[in-house]
């Protein structure tokens, strides 16, 4: 009956990975679900080959936002942003593992959002740079 | 009238046939339904009398000079009485429907508001208030430069009167307050803070979106301006609710939407408007759902209102002993007595968000809320985004809440797992 | 979609079946209800589907997290894509709930109306108006400045297009008229009058509030930029109704009420505003009803609203026909042809108010509609302080007309006695 | 069946009694009921005794609020003001002796409400006179 929230993802609630902020961050942004109060704020460092180089998040909220960001920023390590902006929201469903019922989709979708939104960010910033 | 009625027990686990919900299973349970304070559970009474407007009398109201035009349009304007009486108000000309608490007020700040309230004039609120008690002012204050002052509250959710004297020294043009917070259950004192108000010369509107439905409300023992309170909270249907004010009031106030029924006379550049209420009244209104609430007022004041508070108060004390008992470190918002508070109990777990609470709970078929119940100011005042809270009506039992205190117990079990 | 369904006469006779108002005895007839363009009958679907929510899945939408509250959010917003679609809408965002039609003309004047109308501006309306497309912008142009034009009819009810090309040559700000007459029956050339707004810079709002029920309505087709409807006429419960806008418009909007449900985030003397279409729902939405036209659409689209406008037109047609030959004297107002109205024959009998004729049609269960049918200037127009009127649905029969008929020389002959 | 409409209604509606204008009416007042377009103008004349010495109107509209104009008028004629300020609407219901339906009340008591309007504004015009 438990499965409705696996252990893993108790875990990574308990002790989210990637959890803090970043020195120099090339983008840094906040999402939040107001109808929840979920809220995180996510840091990206981009590599010279436009890869993920690093990723660190801070937030508080339910255990489905918290272990989502989780989850999703030790995926995106090493990816590179074209490849980020392109996740699909199931990427994110797929990693947390359970199902999630639609007045929850929010919270399991916050981590996913804000990230693209960072990579977009990062990415707005490099083509503003080389106009 | 309500106050007349002797004080009887009411008895829930009899009164849950009326209500054909309980009738669903939820994996072999019925559903301990704690979400009362954002919508009510319907009786068949109110069910069967929107479907005999639907399918026996189906007609517009006050134009069919035909049989089933004539009967809607009587249950139509007898729900209203019924409201009336249901209120104490003085006459039913003082009853406005709306489609809900919401609109009322909306209707209240776009047409009283928009006439009397000028820049620099003072709206005091509380910061108890619900979304819908806040907004519309905002919105006012935008258009016209008034200012917004809210009355503080203490930990345990209530006003502070003292403040509210201070503000009111400020001679504030009106004093928009809830008789029972939402989120907290707070009960406010309505009479005194109008009395207090009047004063001051500042006109008083009452949100008894949450009064309403646990008490008898008496519009005219409390003296207020303007009450406003949803159907759908009242065993009624969505789509229901009432404006009452005082007809003076109603009559000096301009129209709020323009179409059929609020007119007298329409020339194609200028027209002249219905008497009140249906000045208020644009457009078909929404027939069914009123007369499904005259249906559940009745069904109310059968019951007896005084009766329903005292259920309500059984429950609430009943729950605000048993959580703290049963559920390890469970914290409690709002006033520590029964007495003081409607029957809403709310709360959070130290282990688990309030959002996993309810989803873990769903899946013992314990239904509660958990957010900011529109009352997100609140909730930045108690330090908290989000909080978990279980409300109650009529059908209510203290099974509901044995079932809630070991669902809790159970979302601590899961949390605690392998930690 | 309903365009693709092939034409197959629409029987209303075993239609009538799905209509429990049919069984309903008056005085051993079933009920000849000819008032459906005031309002249209319920069909069991939409009765049940109403019950539905209200017996087994009563909640609170958009914020329970708990089963029933997630199928009452299915369903409410399932009910909005069933909308969207037989609009044709391009997506379900573009689809606001609203208490009526008119509620959805009192909320385009006061939010993209607020905002872009300036004094001076015109907006053009026409002489065939129901009072709910033009009292909006009365007020509207009270409060700003503005000055209503008038689109003229000719003797049959037409819009004088050359008219209107002059005033549109005066660059309006916005055109808004009714697609189809609820006095006269008149299907006004709405792609036509869009595009030329359009080309003359101004935006369209069409009141479709007697176009939606009788044919199909392709909002990307007609190409406006507003078009509205009450769900009460179109087989749906009192309460429901819908504003379709481009998604551009929307979002540009400043809301309509304040309150729950559409806002994003609120302190205590701001607040942001939610995604379109919930920004423009504030508070408990009308769920029952909203679910309930839902059910109205699908049973709609279901027979085709090909078919329905065919029937329609028959039953027109036949109208137009019998009446002048059965009831001597009858004054037929509107469009000679039936492939120019609706399903709404309007009349007069020379020896008899309006009104009396309702009444001794009433003693027969023949139920029409008598008085100014919310349209005074219109009625000034005809130089008739009332008519009679007889407006058709799915379920009218030709033996509805022929009791009619039988009714109305049975008026002639009390009004003849003893003359 | 037809009692619906009594001979006498449609009779006063045909031809109604008092139907037309005054010389010089100490009170001429119009009512109307916009919903139905019915309309009537009622003018009344008193006499030094103050008692209504003549009556008239004219009108348009159903047969129920022109005949209960005909009727009424017929009543009124010799009573004291004081006496028509205190008429009964249940006056033009037994006047008209048919059964009114609630959506019809409006027309059968048009009459009632301008003879009340035009003899308080007599009286109105009284007392200002006599202040
Ligand atoms: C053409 C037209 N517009 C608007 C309306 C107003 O509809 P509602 O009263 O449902 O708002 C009607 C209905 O009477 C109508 O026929
Ligand atoms: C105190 C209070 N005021 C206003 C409202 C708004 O009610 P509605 O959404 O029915 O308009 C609510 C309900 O949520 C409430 O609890």
């Amino acid at each position: 009956m438990d499965d409705l929230y696996r252990d893993e993802i108790l875990e990574h609630y308990r002790r989210p990975h990637n959890f803090g902020t970043l020195e120099s961050p090339d983008a840094s942004v906040e999402g939040s679900n107001p109808l929840c109060g979920d809220r995180i704020t996510l840091m990206l460092a981009v590599g010279e080959d436009g890869r993920v180089e690093d990723v660190a998040f801070t937030g508080r909220g339910c255990a489905i936002s918290q272990a989502s960001a989780s989850m999703l920023t030790d995926e995106i390590r090493g990816r590179s942003l074209a490849e980020v902006e392109e996740l699909t929201n199931q990427v994110v469903l797929d990693l947390l593992g359970i199902e999630i019922s639609p007045a929850r989709l929010k919270c399991a979708l916050l981590s996913i959002d804000t990230v693209k939104k960072a990579a977009a960010q990062v990415r707005g910033a490099g083509d503003a740079a080389g106009a | 009238m309500g106050s007349m009625t002797a004080l009887r027990p009411l008895d829930p686990v009899a009164l849950r046939r009326d209500f054909p919900l309980f009738e669903r299973d939820f994996g072999g349970r019925t559903l301990a339904y704690l979400d009362s304070a954002a919508t009510s559970l319907k009786p068949r009474a109110v069910i069967e009398a929107v479907d005999g407007y639907n399918a026996r009398y189906t007609a517009n109201v006050h134009r069919g000079i035909y049989t089933t035009g004539e009967e809607a349009t009587a249950a139509y304007e007898g729900a209203r009485e019924k409201v009336a009486r249901f209120l104490n108000a003085a006459e039913s000309a003082e009853i406005v429907f709306v489609r809900n608490a919401t609109e009322a007020i909306n209707l209240v700040a776009a047409t009283w508001g928009q006439v009397n309230v000028r820049a620099g004039d003072r709206i005091v609120l509380t910061e108890l208030e619900h979304h819908a008690n806040l907004i519309p002012w905002q919105l006012l204050a935008q258009r016209t430069g008034a200012v917004l002052e809210f009355i503080p509250i203490d930990d345990e959710g209530r006003l502070d009167q003292a403040a509210y004297a201070a503000l009111l020294a400020t001679a504030p043009r009106l004093v928009a307050f809830t008789a029972v917070s939402n989120a907290l259950g707070t009960i406010d004192p309505v009479r005194e803070m109008t009395a207090a108000a009047h004063a001051a010369g500042a006109l008083v509107l009452v949100d008894a979106a949450q009064a309403v439905p646990h008490a008898f409300v008496d519009v005219q023992a409390w003296g207020a301006d303007f009450v406003v309170f949803s159907g759908h909270k009242v065993l009624g249907p969505t789509g229901s609710g009432a404006l009452w004010a005082r007809r003076a009031l109603l009559e000096a106030m301009p129209p709020f939407m323009g179409g059929g029924e609020m007119i007298r006379e329409v020339r194609l550049r200028s027209a002249t408007w219905n008497d009140v209420p249906w000045k208020f009244e644009a457009g078909t209104p929404d027939v069914a759902a009123a007369i499904g609430l005259g249906a559940a007022v009745d069904y109310l004041a059968a019951i007896g209102m005084e009766n329903v508070r005292e259920h309500e108060r059984g429950l609430t004390r009943y729950a605000l002993e048993l959580l703290p008992r049963e559920v390890p470190g469970i914290r409690l918002f709002g006033p520590r007595s029964a007495d003081e508070r409607a029957g809403i109990v709310t709360f959070t777990l130290p282990e688990a968000h309030p959002h996993d609470v309810a989803t873990l709970l769903d899946r013992d078929a314990i239904a509660i809320r958990a957010g900011h119940h529109c009352t997100q100011p609140l909730h930045e005042r108690l330090g908290e985004p989000a909080t978990a809270r279980a409300s109650f009506n009529v059908y209510s039992t203290t099974e509901d809440l044995d079932r809630l205190a070991a669902g809790l117990r159970s979302v601590q079990r899961v949390f605690a797992r392998s930690a």
